[in-house]
């Protein structure tokens, strides 16, 4: 019952080519850059990603749509600051894109964790990415079926974990990363600090360790906004 | 026949024999009252981490009496207390927990279990105030949803039956037994026999349970530490 | 911008005749007792209550019942150590009762306060508590729809609370408390203890104040189940 | 009629008329780029409390340019800091409170708003990469939805039209609409003008708007400070 692994590399091993993967963060806050990394010196390829945006600079996620390791991307907002890499692929069609609206996104993933197969929203209702899913009319209003979204495997950025795979998160680091935590078969997770176990007061768990499959800890880890500041390029 | 009081096995025996299947690492959730009791046997040099509906993972044992802290419960509004890796949360993500799959295993009471899997254990259908808890939740969230239970009901009459006759918890949910006589699987809508007690033969267990019991390869013996008896 | 109240009459004193409550606690564990009692003090009637059980000996909600004020409970397991008062008020058909499985209350609560206005479940396929409700297949399994559940008011318990209405919970004692926070119209507040604007750490908040209308400190809040031991009754 | 470009209030002029509609102890969402600035034009004597996606209510004012955090920014994905009251909370809590109907107002930009309401503000329509953010929640989400802009095109042509001809954010979703000329609120599926700026008549604003600009009542006169333009 102890969830700590000692290398990224041996975290990220047993993702298959193919793959569904959720990773966490929003923008740079929260996004498990050197699980990324390790992902793409792993070498898995045809993988769905789920994020809320798609990668910046060449670094994260970026770097892995830039291997070409990325088949589709489920996401709300594709553009950011520097979006070249996914821009350029996406417009020569080597990547697919499903948008989701934001909210619908993060409901969608905690759905997956929950058990929640489908639910309806009010959210999208009338527009192009409403198209072709189920409408229904709740108290007089129009609302949208949306169904839950999993994944095979979970790249989370904890602050703190213990070896239970119990986490808190760092101010808003937090953000998709406990929702894909629930919705992930296997739950990889980078901790800046793994504490002892009880290091965490039960009352401020965020993700409590059922969620969670593996930690590593990565003390130094690097904020993905700094690494573009430095025009970082990954490998 | 020996009269079936005299060899079945004790309440506490059950929740050995339950307790033995419980791998190492597993998340679980331990129906209010017998069911309680598996946590007691947890096998040496495996560690099972115990999920309660109210919002409690890896919680620790029951407080000394007058230590009480009312704050501190289980599902059951029984006390208990917090060890190193405890967590607290809401219901809502308790039963994502639950509903989610992401349980290893439930164990449960039942008045009835079907070949099919279907479980009744919230109801007797009697009138009175009905209550159902966190039940129809566990049995179809948990990957492994467990029963333990007398073979057969005070009365003598079955508890594995063809089809449940009282109000049900879920359908098609079970997939293995642990009575007081044997280890049944539920399998394709069929009971197939694990293990059974030594002092039963065949076609007396046959006699106590209310469906066909199938074989799938040798019968184990089922044998559980006396000093539970 | 500032959600204290002096006192407890004063935050229940808009609550009419045939309101619906929440009301936090899972058996005595995280329930208003004191805010329930000035409710029984004001003297509403009619009232359709949300909890997870139906009270416990002659204090808190078995009160309100006691006292003729709940013409419908809608819980999950109105049975415990001492049920006596909902139970007679129930056979004597002085009290109609909704029984939903305990997830299942937990969702649409959750739903109620997300926006959520049905989602699917399978808890309960199959079964009596379903009867009725729309079922539908997703991925072969059979999912029962399940709407989400609303208050006009919510009675809250938190261990900590600012004036802007953060709270934290004391350890089990969270439970539905931050669910129903979200899901009423108006939710109040007990906090066994009032901070100052930024005494709760920001990562640490559990119901963020968006969710919360008014506050009191009950210093000195008592336990449910000390009170019954103790053989008390209210008023 | 003067040339729009001359008389038409500045962006922050447009965001101060805003800011004078939220009430004290507001929860509000304000959009990426020009809506943002309706922070700064608070009225003496109400707080507002600000909300953004990403899992922060309550944020302060931007850090000292070299004093980032990065853990800890908006949705524009900008740096914020922290102050007494600020919470923190994870996307699906962050858009419970968005659809859940916790926000009072959520003010957005607009390529198109229609007189029923309906608003285009994601997508040109021309290809290139879609996105969309959390606008589709935030339109069905807070109790009042409005919506920042100038009251034409950057070519002259209306942004208040009769049917959006652009992919829809929302459908029936707006409520009030601050303009570089105007306040005009939606009611039944029209435009009703509440405020113009003196500089411009009826007759010039209708024929900058491209559907009906109906009365109810005296038409205010919008004035914002002149230190904004």
């Amino acid at each position: 019952m102890d969830k700590r692994l000692s290398t990224l590399a041996e975290a990220v091993s047993r993702i298959p080519d193919g793959a569904t993967v959720m990773i966490g963060g929003f923008g740079g806050s929260g996004a498990p850059v050197e699980l990324i990394h390790a992902l793409i010196d792993h070498g898995a390829r045809g993988l769905t990603v789920v994020n809320n945006n798609a990668g910046n600079g060449h670094v994260g996620l970026a770097a892995l749509i830039e291997q070409g390791r990325v088949d589709k991307l489920i996401c709300s907002f594709p553009r950011s600051a520097d979006p070249q890499v996914f821009t350029e692929a996406y417009l020569a069609g080597k990547i697919q894109l499903e948008l989701v609206p934001q909210g619908t996104l993060a409901e969608r993933i905690r759905a997956g964790g929950a058990g929640i197969p489908a639910f309806y929203t009010p959210t999208g209702f009338g527009t192009d990415l409403a198209e072709g899913k189920p409408v229904e009319e709740f108290d007089g209003r129009s609302y949208v079926r949306e169904r839950w979204l999993k994944a095979d495997f979970a790249l989370i950025k904890a602050e703190l974990a213990d070896s239970h795979g119990n986490l808190t998160y760092r101010m808003a680091a937090r953000n998709f990363n406990p929702l894909m935590a629930m919705a992930a078969e296997t739950t990889i997770v980078q901790a800046t600090r793994i504490v002892e176990l009880g290091g965490i007061d039960p009352e401020q768990v965020v993700t409590p360790g059922i969620f969670v499959s593996h930690v590593v800890e990565v003390a130094d880890a690097a904020q993905e906004e700094m690494l573009n500041r430095a025009e970082a390029v990954y490998p | 026949m020996s009269d079936i009081q005299d060899i079945k096995l004790s309440n506490a025996q059950i929740a050995w024999r339950a307790a033995q299947d419980i791998e190492d690492g597993a998340y679980v959730n331990l129906g209010i009252g017998f069911p309680e009791m598996v946590a007691r046997f947890q096998p040496e040099g495996r560690q099972a981490i115990f999920h309660t509906e109210n919002g409690v993972l890896d919680f620790g044992k029951a407080p000394e009496k007058g230590e009480e802290d009312w704050d501190c419960i289980n599902a059951g509004k029984k006390a208990i207390t917090i060890k190193p890796g405890t967590a607290f949360f809401h219901h809502a993500d308790s039963f994502a927990m639950v509903r989610g799959g992401h349980l290893d295993v439930a164990i449960l009471g039942a008045y009835e279990v079907a070949q099919s899997g279907d479980l009744a254990n919230w109801s007797t259908g009697k009138g009175g105030v009905p209550a159902v808890g966190g039940a129809m939740d566990l049995v179809h969230g948990a990957k492994r949803v467990a029963v333990l239970t007398d073979h057969v009901t005070k009365t003598g009459g079955p508890k594995l039956v063809e089809a449940c006759t009282l109000p049900l918890t879920g359908v098609g949910c079970v997939t293995r037994v642990y009575t007081s006589l044997a280890v049944v699987d539920i399998e394709d809508g069929h009971f197939v026999l694990r293990e059974k007690i030594p002092a039963i033969s065949l076609d007396e267990l046959q006699a106590v349970t209310g469906a066909r019991l199938h074989l799938d390869g040798a019968v184990g013996e089922l044998i559980a530490p006396e000093e539970l008896a």
